[in-house]
């Protein structure tokens, strides 16, 4: 089927719209005939359309595919309309899954290394909230499980990928320098 | 005094996420550089949270304790006198007794920094929505959507026919279950065998050699009925020599 | 709260956006603390914007309220985003449905016995495709739930009773004359 390029945005837009999970551009590509190099020059245009202050909502790109959101400043109205969002995470879950992003995979009891306390607990509520999961075993006596984090963690916290959380090298403390 | 005493009670054991987090907190308090510790001082305010815990009655997890006895073992190296000669780097006895658990809060302290990064990346994600969509509305929207589209009745049948063969290949016990066999039938068996042999069989040969574990099973609580109704009998020559059934009538 | 017009747009637009259910001018008026009349208004100014040929979806009038909706010539595109979900059987599913056609009514349990593995998720997936359903309880220990196969099962093979499926015997002498 061949689209005008006018036709060819709104059918994304359309899509962009209806789903509850972020679109990548393969799969878009996929619904739509359109080559993936323009249906990246359209996103781009629709999400510049979006950016201006007379929209509600704009584009993000998160967990490596594109999905509307409100904007961050009409939460308020939207917590009238809707429960405010669930419970944040422990500052122990979110040590553990900051070790298990930059580390994975790895194993419990290396996290455990790294943190000196027990995280068995912590280790099961985050597989049940699907941030982090199981990635096969490590071919060590007693072949423990190797951890890695989730599409799920990646929407979480609004991240487009792995990359683009900070160099672990940046957070080496400036003592040094005294 | 030690700037913490101030604040003993404020500031808990079970406000840390572990004792890493606790000497962190000990080391920026009282702004000591993390590369030279002064690990008599540190030791002496990390036993005093310890110790105030344990007057609280608090539940000290293991990991605490783990890390007093380091730190008062490095305290005690440290007090060694330093060797004389000049050892080369890397060797055992020259090595700074603190290093290992430097390199520990400094790797530590890297995570630490993350979540807080990853912190504020979910409070920035609390302030956005994604649509409430319904999907099943949204299916229902497409009209009677066919489940098994491309699959035919003979599809099916050929998938029950594959499991079936699978299930009869791999697992005999199938087999056995199919069979049926009820004890009425495998005495009528047994003694219509025994009729034709008049000098008797062994065990085994009343069944033959395929026989699955169920039918020699089986045969053997016939064997069994059949004497206890008095039809058939058995004999032994040898103490463990073959046992010989036979008609009763013989 | 005091908006200025822009924002206040934006905001009606945020509330639509987020919003399964027809939103009515009352509730949006609730929410925001605008008046009606400038709801409406703001509204109309937002319906104006999406009718145009470079978006995908559309604000409509159902119900006494208003709610975003995809535009009907995009139909085509959306079923296709949703296909996966409704996709079609995956090799154990069919299995599994062929088991529970051919040997019904039959326990869970049954079918793992049969096919060697657990079938929970398949049977959930074939309930919720409307394919089998509930036929009873087996009086044995544990009361196991029966399955049997649907009315719909029937339709979407297009037979008119269970007596209508190939029968074993002819296909395995048919295999057997090969």
């Amino acid at each position: 089927m061949v689209l005008f390029p006018k036709e060819a945005k709104a059918v994304i837009e359309s899509l962009l719209f209806v789903s509850n999970e972020p679109l990548n551009i393969e799969q878009i590509s996929e619904i739509t005939g359109i080559n993936p190099g323009e249906i990246s020059e359209l996103i781009e245009e629709i999400a510049r359309v979006y950016e201006t202050d007379e929209h509600g909502f704009y584009l993000r790109e998160v967990a490596g595919g594109f999905i509307f959101m409100t904007k961050p400043q009409f939460k308020n109205y939207i917590e009238k309309l809707y429960k405010p969002h669930l419970s944040s995470l422990s500052h122990a879950a979110l040590e553990t899954l900051a070790i298990i992003a930059y580390k994975q995979p790895i194993t419990r009891s290396e996290i455990e290394l790294i943190r000196g306390v027990k995280v068995d607990k912590i280790i099961n509520t985050l597989v049940e909230k699907k941030l982090i999961e199981e990635l096969g075993r490590k071919e060590t006596p007693g072949r423990p499980i190797l951890y890695g984090t989730t599409k799920e963690f990646l929407k979480y916290f609004g991240l487009k990928d792995l990359a683009e959380l900070p160099a672990l090298e940046n957070f080496i403390t400036e003592k040094d320098e005294d | 005094m030690y700037k913490m005493v101030a604040t003993k009670y404020q500031i808990r054991l079970d406000n840390f996420e572990g004792p890493l987090d606790l000497l962190l907190h000990l080391i920026e308090k009282n702004e000591i550089d993390i590369y030279d510790i002064p690990i008599a001082k540190i030791t002496e305010q990390y036993l005093s949270f310890i110790n105030e815990a344990k007057d609280l009655d608090l539940d000290i997890a293991s990991e605490f304790l783990v890390m007093a006895a380091t730190l008062l073992s490095i305290k005690a190296r440290m007090l060694l006198p330093k060797p004389v000669k000049v050892v080369n780097e890397g060797d055992e006895e020259g090595k700074d007794p603190r290093e290992e658990l430097v390199v520990r809060l400094l790797e530590y302290k890297k995570y630490k920094e993350i979540a807080n990064l990853l912190k504020s990346k979910e409070q920035d994600m609390a302030q956005v929505f994604t649509r409430d969509l319904d999907l099943m509305e949204l299916v229902k929207e497409f009209g009677p959507y066919n489940p098994v589209e491309n699959i035919s009745v003979y599809d099916l049948l050929k998938a029950f026919q594959d499991v079936w063969q699978k299930v009869n290949e791999m697992e005999p016990v199938y087999e056995i279950a199919r069979e049926n066999i009820s004890i009425k039938d495998c005495m009528n068996h047994i003694l219509d065998k025994l009729a034709e042999s008049p000098r008797g069989l062994t065990f085994s040969e009343l069944f033959s050699t395929g026989a699955s574990k169920l039918r020699v099973l089986v045969t053997f609580l016939g064997i069994l009925e059949l004497i206890k109704l008095n039809k058939i009998s058995f004999q032994q020559k040898d103490t463990f020599g073959k046992i010989i059934i036979f008609l009763r009538e013989y």
